[in-house]
């Protein structure tokens, strides 16, 4: 949809075509502002990433360096931090395929069924991230313990899972209450069971949503902290305690820190490029169905 | 399993890039596999003389939990020869420091036991209190495990022995040390030259040369020093020049804080008065790194008085802008005070849940002896040897320069730890908000200290 | 071959069978797992902190761990100052951030779903996810450095390219800046959603209300809003929950300083349970907090307009 | 196979005070192959009858039965049905083939190119071979409709259920399509029950017609019955374009006194007429006559209000000279005679073509006479 | 004030060679005032000209202009119009009060009171009064378009545009509403843009017709012009219900042979075929006569294939006797008159309601013949 792209002023003497340029004009102005914003910062901290030490601290700035790849290959060298970063990049796609294959025909449940008490349902669903990680942690731990949990790849996904699934459960929900019952009903009378009209029409047209929230689950298990940190010894280790061995008791190595942040970041990157197209697949259901 | 072997462990040379070399934070023995085939770092025969059984816990493993600490990195070149020479495979647990508090807290407090070994600081006494600690006494007093002449137990420095039995509050070890850092302060040589100006030794002498330096140079703050809130933070600080102005904390504990004494008083006067006027801007909320950053960057004339252990990373080139005009001096006293900066040492205890507290203590026990200790210094690039015998060794001094040698040794004999209380942590948060608050402006360093005070004696008394 | 097993199933063949099984039953099937996983994840912690806010649970007192305590955790919990303190500072944190992100975040998605160039669009919409990627530890850590009025990046290029005088942020403006921070760190949750959730208004919706004359921004409140209200709903309350418990990010930028000043209710929680190690006061702190948000998401649920929504 | 029989059906949207009865306690047999077609205006709860035949409704009262099983609980899918839904409820995201072929995968084992096969011959039919890769969004509102309606035709099954599926077709098409129609449930022998507002499309393709208001059956007959032999005021009125015209009086002897003019009554309609005083005589535009002299006694004096012409007929809106009220009523004429608005005119209208209802009830009490082989085929239907 | 011009107006969807024509170079002037129905197959362009002039699409070229203004440039709000979109568009989280409130709010300066009122009073007119704090959802389809019409006319705008909005309702409340859009198109004065499928509603409702086919123009007209004057093929079968029937042949001498009978040309037809071969005898469903017994010459024998019984009147297919094809054609007869499948009857051909076209391009060669008075009217039209 465009929502944003016609006359503001019913007698504008503009031609089309420079209004269309000025509307256009102002809002890439706009939206390069908040790159700027967003990506300062990033780029700040790739810059550091590809500068010897002293230069990442001096001011004025030294807007032109010669690039160093040091810290990356020390990065590389280093067999924990490689071990780790791909332990998190499986844990936490396992996690969110899980915690969608979990999270989403709940959503829809929620979304299609007379649920008794559905109010107090959802607000129990979202308790669970409620509390601030520190005050449920060390419960997790015993439980982690006695069931044998502690420091297992099982165990960090299921962790991610838990602190992901009030989010899909919910962000889903309120998607799937968008999508018009008429489709559905058609697949039934065409002969599909439910879960075929589930899985044929309501998800291809939930798409937006079901990646949106991929994104943001991924996001949130891969940059998590404290339960990894409690829950977790040296075979389930996960990439953000990597990143901190860099700030260290009586120094912190910003190259390499930057280095494994940014790092951190590439990921996310790659699967959000990946995912870009269904992020948009606007579907206008207004064509479609009479309402 | 995964090859957990760092090519680089040996790091390149010196105490900063060391970090950058061999950390396999959590590397599980990795080296054990690999120790065998390569060339010891350490002779085993330096141990063998000792009169300790070594391989009595053959085959077992030790779990270490550690902070992201550069005694990690000296240490794990040599942690094959630990392995070969005991059986006992070590696996390594290595965290930034909030990580690590919040992990040990959970392990030890929920009876985990995961760790066998693992660092201990100011928490020493809340530790103990609440029973988690196990006392390394039985151990010292067992003959296969402990030979006395070998270890040398007075080689160690007063103040670190002292820390190691709760901090003076303990009849019994709670652990032993293996670092130890002693305040300094750090000077820009080249401002020095330029101003004409003297290595300060008291506190006037010291103002005036901050003085000199933040109003003549535009770019470059006085001093900079810790403004942060936190019981290791700017608290740590002051605390050395409380002492120098001649007052105790917890004269009478727990009745009198000694935080609202005259010299308490006029300690905290200085220090935020210092910060305030020739510091840099912001200053209430700088944690050490911002201090070790600014210095390094060249934006600041002094660090009044910090953690020894800046120096490698002052003095390296590949970190820092002003490697080569950086000296290292005694923390200035008052002129009619004693000097006696804070030190502050890391102990590794074991806890009454450890599943390996034998196999923790060997560990301890060879990681503070002399050949490894020595061997760290010497040949890794450590700089906090808990030994005395470490800064008179020639070739130690020879490599950190007998100037930081001599000044951190004299600084650690004259040195005196904090006492760390079971409520240490709470009180000394209340007691580090409320210096915050005055270097930040926003309340006088009397009214700061008056109020520190009387909440530490709250919480003390409950 | 006959196995007991067998004689159960009186259907026309096992397999069919379970397919009809799993469709009569499939609401059941669907929400099972998840009603699992929930159970697990907050009975225990629940009762396990219900069970600390009421014992003596101070760490360095191991005599009386453990004995019942009454109500006297939760009486700290009010007569603290500590604790008071830090409920308003965390209301005005997820206040302050919460109007920005939401605000920023919706004004983000709006422009970007309008942007026609598709390379453009896939530019924007990757790059104002990024943030969020970055660790919030990290971020802070870094984050302090570039904001450091000596030696930081920001108040550097402030002061150069701007005629203000950059502040100092940590010290002088925390709260402020830590909800900025924030902000850039977590924009991008509501974009997001927010995009995802504008992709779905129907064509036709918008087409009908430019020809019944409405301008730009009725058409954002009377049509564009009210169709996205559930997703716009659900991202309010999810960010609103998450900044509830905001902590490493502030953690590691204030510590909770200058003084109190940015001490937000996780950090006290964490500071009381454990660094003060009184776990049963840091219990009865969270669950005074559970109780609050628990309330206030019902609150927003019934009563601010949002009902209907949620039937 | 495929026998339907609603049960004293009742559908209540809403509950208590506010709630809507959008089918009221309606019963009907509908015989294995049947075509029906249901009629009533708009909000006469049609839809919901056919959401309730296949599944996707439950009813608040009342059974629904197909082939010998009580359904009540099954659903959708286990009814064996194909759809046309009035709002098409096209899948947005799938193409005009996909769209057409998922039936056909749901339901049916048949192998992709089978299904290929068959969804290209009925998109073929349905003059939309050349859409098969768009999607519903780029195509024109009767392109989508075609689309809703060949993707229901592709299947097999025991029912059609069609609501409206023609509306948004032009009048050429229209007739195309309902031949189809037609042919395919005759060829299939398909139970089908059919939804339209258009008349000759009720008039024309069902065996029977259900004529429905206010979500209470009316009659149901064959079209023949419920157009020349309506069981009440309503039917009459609601089928036949333009509607029957009705004329409220009251009797006096053999004469009905209406607004306007008097009408003699036929002994026979005075025997049915009986004791009731209150009467309603309607009378269709096509069987009233324009004259412009006077003819007969059945006469009225009339003047033209307003001249619709369309093309081979007009339709002259007329108003009594003597009448006191404002209303105007519709006779149709030849589309070529020349009749000018505000001339004066005669009107006939033949004893043979009145209708008689009850003023209170709306009960037919008089039908209208037929040619003879009309009334024969008439009775030969019932 | 709301003159609307189409200078040359082409939209393409996609482009290349995938491209869809879906206007074709249009030009036409509306004016102030005027009601213009368009009519045309589905597909044929008529919604996306709508749209077009809504300023929803964008054409790809020509210019649109509204009053004195080139609008190319202005988005649908700075035009003035009220629309009613084909698949309604009704705002689904909006009451119908709101719904039908909401143009209003946004263009206009009322009073909330005001707006009420007149909220209310089109309700009421639509037969939605009772509707009005429903949402979309809980309406059936009828319900749903009579709201996106009261949506329309609540407004007061310069430009009506309608698409296809009496659809999916029941014939009598569709000739209200005609009666209704009508009545206030007079009243109102405002120029505008109609839709339909509907043979009455074109007839009856405008001032011209526009015939569109393929995106392109066909004709430009009164309605009886168009129906009595085709200008080619495609108009004179599309217009009239059932259509035109169409006969190929070859001209032998003043002989028109056809598959199945022999039509003699008269003299007049002679001259305006000129020299052609190939033409195309059109004659409408109502113009030819059954009868059942032959009596003129311009009869053929033909054999009952099917007949339609639609009330008042039937249609019945008929096959010439003598064709070689298997084509049937309609014709209209009296509803009662006793006619059955299979039976052989006599059709007679008058010359003057017959057509020609020629068989290449379509083009009308020979129109009708009309009563007098039907023709002097057809002439003061134009
Ligand atoms: N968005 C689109 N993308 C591609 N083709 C389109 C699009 N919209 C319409 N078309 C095509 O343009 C042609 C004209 O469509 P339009 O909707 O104007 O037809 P219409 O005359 O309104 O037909 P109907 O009577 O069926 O509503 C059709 O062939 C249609 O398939
Ligand atoms: N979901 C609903 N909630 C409340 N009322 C409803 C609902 N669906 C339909 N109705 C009401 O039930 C009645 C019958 O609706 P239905 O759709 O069956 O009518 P219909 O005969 O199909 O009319 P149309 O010819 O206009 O499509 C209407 O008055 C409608 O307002
Ligand atoms: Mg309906
Ligand atoms: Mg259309």
């Amino acid at each position: 949809m465009a929502a944003v792209d016609d006359a503001q002023q019913p007698d504008s003497r503009l031609s089309k075509t420079n209004r269309e340029r000025l509307v256009s004009a102002g809002r890439h102005a706009a939206l390069l502002v908040w790159s700027f914003v967003v990506l300062f910062p990033l780029y700040w901290i790739v810059s550091m990433s590809l500068k010897p030490p002293t230069a990442a601290i001096s001011l004025p700035p030294d807007w032109i360096f010669l690039p160093t790849v040091y810290n990356y290959i020390q990065l590389l060298q280093q067999s924990s931090f490689v071990y780790a970063f791909f332990n998190s990049v499986f844990m936490v796609s396992a996690s969110v395929i899980l915690v969608l294959l979990i999270g989403v025909p709940a959503a829809y449940v929620l979304s299609r069924y007379d649920i008794p008490k559905q109010r107090d349902v959802l607000v129990w669903i979202l308790s669970s991230r409620m509390l601030p990680p520190v005050a449920v942690i060390i419960p997790f731990f015993v439980i982690f313990r006695a069931l044998n949990l502690y420091d297992t790849r099982i165990g960090m996904i299921f962790m991610y899972i838990t602190i992901n699934i009030s989010l899909v459960v919910w962000v889903m929900k309120a998607f799937f209450d968008g999508i018009p019952e008429t489709l559905e009903e058609a697949a039934r009378v065409d002969g599909a069971t439910r879960f075929q009209a589930f899985r044929k029409v309501i998800l291809p047209a939930a798409k937006p949503g079901i990646f949106s929230v991929a994104i943001i689950s991924f996001i949130f298990a891969w940059i998590e902290l404290l339960f990894s940190l409690v829950l977790t010894n040296n075979n389930a280790v996960t990439v953000t305690m990597q990143v901190y061995q860099f700030i260290g008791v009586r120094q912190i190595e910003w190259g390499m820190l930057a280095a494994a942040t940014t790092a951190t970041i590439i990921p996310v990157v790659i699967f959000v490029i990946a995912v870009n197209r269904y992020l948009a697949a606007g579907l206008s259901f207004g064509v479609v169905i009479k309402e | 399993t995964r090859g957990g072997d760092s090519s680089s462990g040996d790091g390149s040379g010196d105490g900063t890039s060391g970090d950058s070399g061999g950390d396999s934070g959590s590397d599980s023995g990795g080296e054990s596999s690999d120790g065998g085939s390569d060339e010891l770092a350490i002779p085993l025969s330096e141990y063998q003389s000792a009169d300790i059984d070594w391989r009595q816990f053959e085959g077992s493993e030790i779990n270490i939990g550690a902070v992201q600490h550069a005694w990690v990195d000296a240490i794990k070149p040599a942690v094959p020869v630990f392995e070969e020479l005991t059986g006992i495979d070590v696996v390594w647990n290595v965290l930034p420091e909030q990580e690590f508090r919040t992990k040990r807290l959970t392990d030890v407090s929920t009876g985990a036991g995961e760790w066998d070994v693992f660092f201990l600081d100011q928490v020493v006494n809340q530790f103990r209190e609440s029973g988690w600690l196990q006392a390394l006494d039985p151990y010292f007093e067992d003959d296969s495990m402990y030979d006395e002449e070998w270890y040398d137990l007075d080689d160690l420095f007063e103040a670190t022995r002292w820390q190691a039995h709760g901090g003076g509050y303990s009849d019994t070890w709670t652990g032993i040390p293996i670092t130890v850092e002693v305040q300094t302060q750090f000077y820009r040589t080249d401002l020095y030259d330029e101003y004409d100006l003297e290595v300060a030794e008291t506190l006037e002498e010291f103002q005036s040369n901050a003085q000199t330096i933040h109003e003549n140079e535009s770019d470059v703050v006085g001093t900079v020093g810790r403004g942060q809130q936190g019981y290791g933070m700017n608290i740590y600080i002051l605390n050395t020049f409380i002492r120098q102005y001649g007052a105790e904390l917890w004269d009478s504990y727990p009745d009198n804080s000694g935080l609202d004494s005259e010299g308490a008083i006029s300690a905290a006067e200085w220090y935020v008065n210092l910060l305030q006027d020739y510091g840099p801007e912001g200053a209430s909320s700088q944690v050490w790194s911002d201090v070790l950053s600014t210095m390094q960057s060249g934006n600041a004339g002094h660090i009044v008085s910090d953690a020894n252990l800046f120096w490698p990373g002052l003095t390296d080139p590949e970190s820092s802008d002003v490697a080569d005009r950086i000296a290292v001096a005694k923390a200035p006293a008052p002129a009619d005070g004693q000097f006696s900066p804070n030190a502050f040492a890391w102990q590794i205890a074991t806890s009454q849940n450890a599943d390996n507290s034998e196999e923790a203590f060997l560990f301890m026990l060879w990681a503070s002896s002399e050949p490894t200790n020595t061997w760290m210094h010497v040949e890794n690039g450590a700089g906090f040897s808990v030994r005395q015998s470490t800064w008179e060794n020639e070739e130690y001094r020879s490599r950190v320069g007998d100037n930081f040698a001599d000044v951190t040794l004299e600084s650690l004999q004259a040195a005196a730890p904090d006492p760390f209380d079971s409520q240490y942590p709470e009180w000394g948060q209340t007691y580090s908000e409320e210096l915050q608050t005055a270097i930040g402006g926003d309340q006088t360093a009397e009214e700061a200290m008056t109020r520190a005070a009387s909440a530490a004696e709250d919480i003390v008394g409950e | 071959m006959s196995t007991p097993t067998q004689t159960t199933s009186q259907g026309p063949s096992g397999l069919a069978r379970l397919r009809e099984l799993w469709n009569a039953y499939l609401p059941y099937w669907f929400i099972t797992p998840m009603v699992l996983v929930m159970l697990l994840i907050t009975i225990f912690p629940g009762a396990y902190d219900l069970y600390l806010s009421l014992v003596k649970y101070q760490l360095t007192d191991p005599t009386t761990i453990g004995q019942f305590n009454g109500l006297a955790n939760y009486e700290r919990v009010f007569t603290s100052g500590g604790a008071i303190n830090s409920f308003v500072i965390t209301i005005t944190f997820v206040a302050g951030a919460l109007a920005l992100e939401t605000g920023i975040g919706f004004v983000l998605a709006a422009l970007v779903t309008g942007v026609k160039s598709d390379r453009m669009k896939t530019f924007y919409r990757i790059a104002f996810i990024i943030p969020m990627a970055v660790a919030p530890v990290s971020l802070a850590t870094i984050g302090r450095i570039m904001l450091n009025t000596e030696i930081g990046i920001i108040p550097f290029l402030i002061q150069q390219f701007t005629p203000f005088v950059a502040p100092n942020f940590l010290s002088d403006v925390p709260l402020l800046t830590v909800i900025l921070v924030d902000t850039w760190n977590w924009t991008p949750f509501m974009f997001i959603i927010f995009y995802a959730g504008m992709s779905s208004v129907p064509k036709t919706l918008l087409e009908a209300s430019k020809v019944d004359g409405a301008p730009l921004w009725r058409r954002y409140v009377h049509v564009i809003i009210p169709y996205m209200k559930p997703v716009l709903f659900v991202a309010i309350l999810i960010r609103l929950i998450d900044l509830f418990r905001t902590f490493g990010l502030v953690f590691s930028l204030t510590s909770g300083g200058p003084g109190t000043a940015t001490e937000l209710v996780s950090i006290n929680i964490f500071q009381t349970g454990f660094t003060f190690v009184d776990l049963g006061g840091a219990a009865a702190i969270a669950i005074v907090y559970l109780v609050g948000i628990v309330a206030l998401c019902n609150i927003l649920i019934i009563k601010v307009g949002f009902e209907g929504v949620w039937d | 196979m495929a026998k339907i029989d609603l049960d004293t059906v009742t559908k209540r949207f809403g509950s208590g005070g506010d709630a809507v009865v959008a089918v009221d306690d309606v019963s009907l047999e509908i015989e294995d192959g049947e075509f029906v077609v249901f009629v009533g205006p708009s909000g006469s709860g049609k839809s919901t009858l056919l959401r309730i035949v296949a599944g996707l409704e439950r009813q608040t009262e009342g059974d629904v039965v197909i082939g010998d099983t009580i359904v009540n609980e099954l659903g959708p899918r286990a009814r064996d049905i194909a759809m046309v839904f009035q709002n098409y409820a096209l899948y947005p995201n799938m193409t005009v083939e996909e769209n057409m072929a998922f039936g056909l995968k749901m339901s049916t084992d048949l192998s992709d190119d089978e299904i290929e096969t068959r969804v290209r011959e009925t998109a073929e039919k349905m003059g939309i071979g050349r859409l098969l890769d768009n999607t519903p969004g780029e195509m024109s509102g009767g392109q989508q409709q075609r689309v809703a309606l060949g993707r229901a035709i592709v299947r097999n099954p025991d029912v059609f259920l069609m609501d409206e599926p023609l509306s948004n077709l032009d009048a050429k098409l229209r007739t195309e399509m309902r031949t189809e129609i037609n042919r395919l449930q005759n060829e299939l022998d398909v139970t089908t029950l059919y939804v339209t507002h258009d008349q000759t499309e009720a008039m024309t393709m069902g065996d029977r017609l259900v004529v429905l208001n206010y979500g209470e059956l009316q009659q149901v007959g064959t079209p023949l019955e419920c157009f020349y032999r309506p069981k009440n005021r309503f039917v009459a009125g609601f089928l036949g374009s333009p509607s029957m015209n009705f004329f409220e009086g009251q009797t006096e002897g053999g004469t009905l006194r209406l607004d306007g003019f008097d009408f003699d009554l036929t002994r026979e309609m005075q025997s049915a007429a009986g004791s009731r005083n209150e009467l309603v005589l309607g009378i269709r535009p096509e069987d009233a006559k324009i004259h412009d002299t006077p003819r007969s006694s059945h006469e009225l004096e009339a003047e033209v209000d307003v001249v619709e012409p369309m093309g081979s007929i007009s339709y002259v809106y007329l108003r009594a000279t003597e009448q006191e009220g404002d209303r105007t009523f519709i006779v149709e004429t030849d589309g070529q005679r020349a009749i000018t608005e505000g001339q004066s005119v005669y009107v006939e209208i033949p004893d043979d073509d009145v209708h008689l209802f009850d003023d209170e009830d709306g009960e037919t009490i008089h039908q209208r006479k037929l040619g003879e082989d009309a009334e024969v085929e008439l009775e030969g239907q019932t």
